[in-house]
């Protein structure tokens, strides 16, 4: 096999990679929001399970709790007579989204607090109830603070789906993984791995970079 | 008696170990214009906030416009701890402008005056916009609506802080040192507009200011405070000219020496 | 998914190891191989079009079966006792005896599996999840000398990098493996190993998951008409079985061979 | 039976307690690991912060690239080329050493942020303050800014050693019999994989909450010292 | 002439476009204390720095002791930029107090006095202490030497920082601003020991300030600085009292008032 024919099968996987990507990057940040409000909610029962998925996602190897989603999940409903046995495209989305989720809902948290408590204070002298105060005054103020954050965490989140061919999904990791199998030719496969994701992230970046801007502009928007 | 508007009966307010306001009795007549002076630290923004409901009290009680403000009946005619729903109703009759402004960074000054009675009020859009509009015409800024608060002077923006509060149509206006956070030449605008407020509404104002001369002005009445009570208190007239207590002396030589 | 289902869809998912010659996939997504070749026949009999293929880790195919990521394995997966209580077996394929993959020219001079029981030097590799580990472990090899590998064909990578001093698999992987890399090569004069007073033979056959027999008996009677036929022989020859593979693969049952041990 | 230790199958809880000890033969290889990971990103990352901050684009420029590279790519195929390629050109590192290799490269490119920033963070107005008393560059260097820079890196530095031990598992799939590794293999093996990796999430969980804690002590603790962090 | 301790022949030093210091001649005679005062921006730190070799010049030359500064000569009787080594020994004659203190905040502040006597210096501990001490009661602190700067008020702190450039006995000690960053209240005591020093020591002072009554009280010659050159300098009493340029005048009216 000439090495211009690894681009065929690597291309399939890139494109499987940006799939997992973009989808554990958007239900990360829903989880993320979720979480990282439920951590300052009032009310102690979302607290605790806000900071109990937190710590038990940012306490435990991705890996692990990627084998744990495909390998023992399954098991556990057995036991309980469920059927958990996810796909492994489900089963990757979910872990990449729930581990993202848990960091993302730290800088979630850090940039609500950061709006400052006079902009807290309007609002309650406008009368604004604290669901409406934290929708329209400090989540939109938040935002902007949590960009560059979110920016690190996508790029963080496209490496780590190179995880998910150890569960068999199609991605690039994996399909250089079965075409160095067959040929051996590690240097090249590996280097057109390497460079693929250089670039994936390079673009990744750029984009995260844009969104960023806007999201300022919408901040301070100079009509 | 009936006709105080807000009446504070030996509130007290701590913070840890520091007690702020010492069995505070102070109230305010409907459509009256109280002006607050007094040293720093003397509890005169605590007044403002507690009616504000930003801070809660720690003894005693406080009535705005007849009812408790920090307690609500309860069935069996006790008073309970006030709950959010009633703090809510209660919040409603008093508008507050702050030193700093306060403004929301991230919306248009017009939206800032409008968000409030669209979404707590529940007005349309429309007529928010109107009453907006209107607000913004009464401060002078009319032509900046749709300009972002980082675009304006500090003067235009205490304006626009103005303009917010009276959106909500409170009853009772609350201003904590509105131009203090500004420079000099700034000052002048924003009194101008605070002065119409006193003149044409029969909006009840009670304003904490460093301004003697404004105080002077346009008060029915003027307090001052030290240490977390009222040291003296009388018409302008009286207070200003001829202060009855040292310590009121003392503080006016001070200010008005500056 | 049952038989039912899967006419009804007329598709089977069908789970390989990536081994060569016994089920793998080639870069371009054809299937091929021993197990491969026969389930398409078989599949063309039962009446089912397509086949889609998994490709997933030696390992993960019992876990795999048994989370119904797919119907069916055709990776020539040894019967043994121990699995047939997980999963349920075929009749066989086929059968094919050991072998052993070193470094070109085999410089510890490796000649059988027992050697590594007798010398404490040598590092033998095997695939997670494969039966060798199995014999290693009645043979006496002490586990610090095994060294565990995800795939067959890292095999290659770490025998002739010396990580490992062989890897142990199958006469047929090995000599598959050895025709990729001029790095290595199949022990030769290889001496089968003997277990439990016998020469280890194994017998592979396709796997499903418990609970499925109605597959699986419609899969062994198709077997069993597709191997009387000389196209059945023509593609296990074709993958390297020899003769005595080919007579072996019907000497044994798969009720024999879960019973035993 | 693995390592010399046999299973018990006769109950969930049976089977735990006996696997533990299994286990924590592979926490022990994961320690090794994460440590020996930690300390080549810390020398590396050093080298890398040096280089980057040489006043010669022409060295400067290029560390930059390479860490930006190691940071945009992942530490699974990092791992694999090392694995795979070094090899190639004659370089056989054990599974283990590769492993700690590569956790090494990976986040020598973060600490080389973490020792930047510290040593950027002390302002210029102290290197003025050692130019007019006349002290000599190396000796503001070592005397003045490194270490009012190391309570700044210590905790961040921290940060990543928790981390480094929550990539290790990756090392698993080049051999390394590290936690993760023994785990899967109890589950090939007993074909219940349920409580063998059940129990390394919650070791991990375990060790990271200590970690984290002891992280969180330091940031009270050096302030309290007199060194400010910011 | 041969008694100038400092000697700006001509300095030229640029920021970029900005021209900071444009062709400016000044000098000091040894022994002399001499105040620099002028609008922000004017160069006077830029002055100091360049002595203190934070800051090299674009032209002209500086001399100190009747060295130059930025240049030595080389064999051939030329001259050529200064080696650091002639740096380091130039530095030796200078030392210098700063506006935000500048101490070593992991150090004790005994260490922040002793660590370069012993390591540039080289004088050993139990000597670097003892000049430490000497020095710490010198500016009223002998109390404070095992404390670390973030324990000190304002005040103290720049009194350590003045006790540090003494350490290295300087034979020109430079101010800049020594007060500007400290709360009123802390003024008075920096300013006492400036003064003690000026009285007490036959010290070559430079000193930037804003503090004009000071500047009156402790120097032999005022400079104003505007723009990057020398406006108008003169005794206090001349300068102050009856200053020749419009300039002047309108900058100490405006300091004067404050
Ligand atoms: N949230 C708080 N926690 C602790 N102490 C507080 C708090 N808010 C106010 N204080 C203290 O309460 C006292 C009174 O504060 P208050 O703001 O009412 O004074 P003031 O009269 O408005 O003074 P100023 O003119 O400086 O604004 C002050 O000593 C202040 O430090
Ligand atoms: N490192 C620098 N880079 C660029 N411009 C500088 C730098 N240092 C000083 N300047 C500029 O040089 C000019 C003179 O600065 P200098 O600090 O000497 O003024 P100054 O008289 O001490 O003023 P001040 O009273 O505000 O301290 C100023 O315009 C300043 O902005
Ligand atoms: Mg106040
Ligand atoms: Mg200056």
């Amino acid at each position: 096999m000439h090495w211009t024919e690894y681009f065929g099968p690597l291309m399939e996987g890139a494109w499987v990679t940006v799939q997992l990507t973009v989808l554990s990057t958007i239900f990360g940040a829903t989880l993320a929001f979720a979480a990282g409000i439920g951590k300052i909610s009032r009310n102690g029962a979302v607290r605790a399970l806000a900071i109990t998925y937190i710590e038990v996602f940012r306490g435990t190897s991705l890996l692990v709790q990627l084998f744990w989603l495909y390998f023992a999940l399954p098991i556990a409903g057995m036991a309980m007579g469920i059927d958990l046995r996810l796909p492994p495209l489900v089963a990757g989305i979910m872990a990449l989204s729930l581990n993202i989720g848990a960091y993302g809902a730290e800088v979630v948290r850090g940039a609500i607090q950061s709006v400052h408590k006079d902009q807290h204070e309007a609002a309650r002298a406008l009368n604004f109830t604290p669901r409406q105060t934290l929708w329209t005054v400090t989540i939109p103020q938040a935002v902007p603070e949590m960009m560059p954050s979110f920016g690190n965490l996508a790029v963080q989140n496209l490496k780590d789906t190179a995880l998910v061919s150890l569960i068999s999904l199609g991605d690039l990791a994996f399909r250089a993984e079965q075409i160095r199998n067959f040929t051996q030719d590690s240097t090249t496969i590996y280097s057109m791995l390497l460079l693929t994701y250089f670039g994936m992230a390079l673009v990744l970046t750029a984009m995260m970079r844009l969104l960023e801007i806007r999201v300022s502009r919408w901040r301070t928007a100079r009509s | 008696m009936s006709e105080d508007i807000i009446r504070f009966d030996k509130v007290e307010k701590r913070f840890g170990d520091l007690t702020v306001l010492n069995k505070l009795d102070f109230s305010v007549k409907r459509g009256e214009k109280v002006s607050i002076i007094g040293p720093s630290g003397s509890g005169k923004s605590t007044v403002l906030r507690i009616l504000m409901t930003l801070e809660g009290i720690d003894g005693g009680s406080v009535t705005v416009d007849g009812e408790p403000l920090w307690h609500e009946n309860s069935g069996d005619g006790s008073l309970k701890p006030a709950s959010e729903k009633h703090l809510r109703k209660m919040r409603g009759k008093l508008g507050m402008v702050f030193q700093h402004f306060n403004l929301f960074p991230h919306m248009s000054v017009l939206r800032n005056i409008t968000e409030a009675p669209v979404k707590v009020l529940g007005l349309s859009k429309a007529e928010a916009r109107q009453r907006g509009e209107e607000l913004l015409e009464l401060v002078g800024l009319a032509d900046q609506a749709q300009k972002f608060p980082s675009q304006l002077s500090g003067g235009q923006k205490q304006r626009v802080g103005i303009a917010r509060a009276l959106a909500m149509r409170p009853s009772i206006l609350l201003f904590d040192e509105p131009t203090s956070a500004l420079d000099p030449e700034l000052v002048g605008e924003v009194l101008n507009v605070i002065g119409k407020l006193a003149d044409e509404h029969d909006l009840t104002m009670l304003l904490v200011t460093h301004e003697m001369r404004f105080a002077r002005e346009i008060s029915d009445r003027v307090c001052f405070f030290d240490r977390g009570k009222i040291r003296e208190e009388g018409t302008p007239e009286e207070l200003f000219t001829d202060p009855s207590e040292d310590r009121t002396r003392e503080f006016l030589s001070a200010v008005l020496d500056q | 998914a049952t038989l039912a289902e899967i006419q009804e869809r007329g598709a089977v998912r069908i789970a390989v190891a990536n081994e060569i010659p016994y089920g793998y996939v080639d870069p371009s997504g054809e299937a091929l191989g021993a197990g491969p070749d026969v389930a398409k026949a078989i599949m063309e009999k039962l009446g089912v079009e397509n086949i889609e293929w998994v490709t997933t880790n030696f390992s993960s195919l019992i876990p795999g079966l048994q989370a119904d990521r797919f119907d069916m394995v055709a990776a020539e997966m040894a019967i043994l006792p121990d699995r047939c209580q997980q999963v349920l077996f075929s009749e066989p394929n086929t059968s094919y005896g050991e072998g052993l993959l070193v470094p070109a020219g085999n410089p510890k001079d490796i000649h059988a599996y027992e050697d590594f029981a007798e010398n404490a030097e040598l590092r033998v590799a095997i695939m997670a999840g494969a039966d060798q580990l199995e014999m290693m472990q009645k043979l006496g090899v002490d586990e610090s000398r095994l060294v565990t590998i995800a795939a067959n064909a890292d095999a290659i990578s770490t025998v002739s990098t010396g990580r490992a001093d062989a890897y142990a698999a199958t006469s047929l992987t090995a000599s598959g493996l050895a025709g990729q890399s001029e790095g290595v090569e199949v022990a030769g004069a290889f001496t089968d190993p003997v277990i439990d007073g016998e020469e280890v033979r194994s017998w592979g056959g396709f796997t499903f998951a418990s609970g499925n027999e109605e597959l699986r008996d419609a899969v062994n009677d198709a077997l069993a008409e597709f191997k009387q036929t000389d196209e059945w022989s023509g593609i296990v020859s074709g993958y390297g079985f020899t003769q005595a593979d080919i007579d072996g693969s019907i000497a044994r049952s798969t009720d024999e061979l879960c019973d035993a041990g | 039976m693995l390592f010399g230790y046999e299973w018990d199958l006769s109950s969930p809880l049976a089977f735990a307690i006996s696997i533990l000890p299994i286990l924590l033969t592979g926490l022990v290889v994961t320690i090794q690991a994460a440590s020996l990971g930690f300390v080549l990103a810390l020398v590396l990352g050093l080298v890398w912060a040096v280089l980057k901050g040489l006043p010669f684009p022409f060295i400067a420029w290029p560390a930059r690239v390479i860490t930006e590279f190691i940071r945009d790519t992942p530490l699974l195929v990092q791992l694999f080329f090392l694995y795979y390629v070094l090899p190639e050109y004659g370089i056989v590192l054990p599974a283990f050493m590769t492993g700690a290799l590569a956790l090494g490269i990976q986040y020598s490119a973060y600490t080389a942020e973490v020792y930047r920033g510290g040593l950027e963070a002390v302002g210029a107005d102290q290197r003025e303050a050692a130019r007019a008393l006349n002290l000599t560059a190396g000796r503001t260097f070592t005397h003045i800014i490194v270490p009012q820079a190391i309570p700044r890196i210590v905790p961040a530095m921290g940060n990543y050693l928790v981390s480094i031990m929550k990539d290790v598992p990756i090392l698993s799939v080049v051999t390394v019999l590290e936690m993760l590794n023994v785990a899967k293999i109890v589950g090939d093996r007993t074909f219940d994989y349920l409580i063998p990796l059940s129990m390394v999430g919650a070791i991990y969980l375990i060790l990271t909450l200590i970690a984290s804690g002891g992280v969180r002590l330091l940031d009270t603790w050096l302030p309290k010292q007199g060194i400010p962090l910011k």
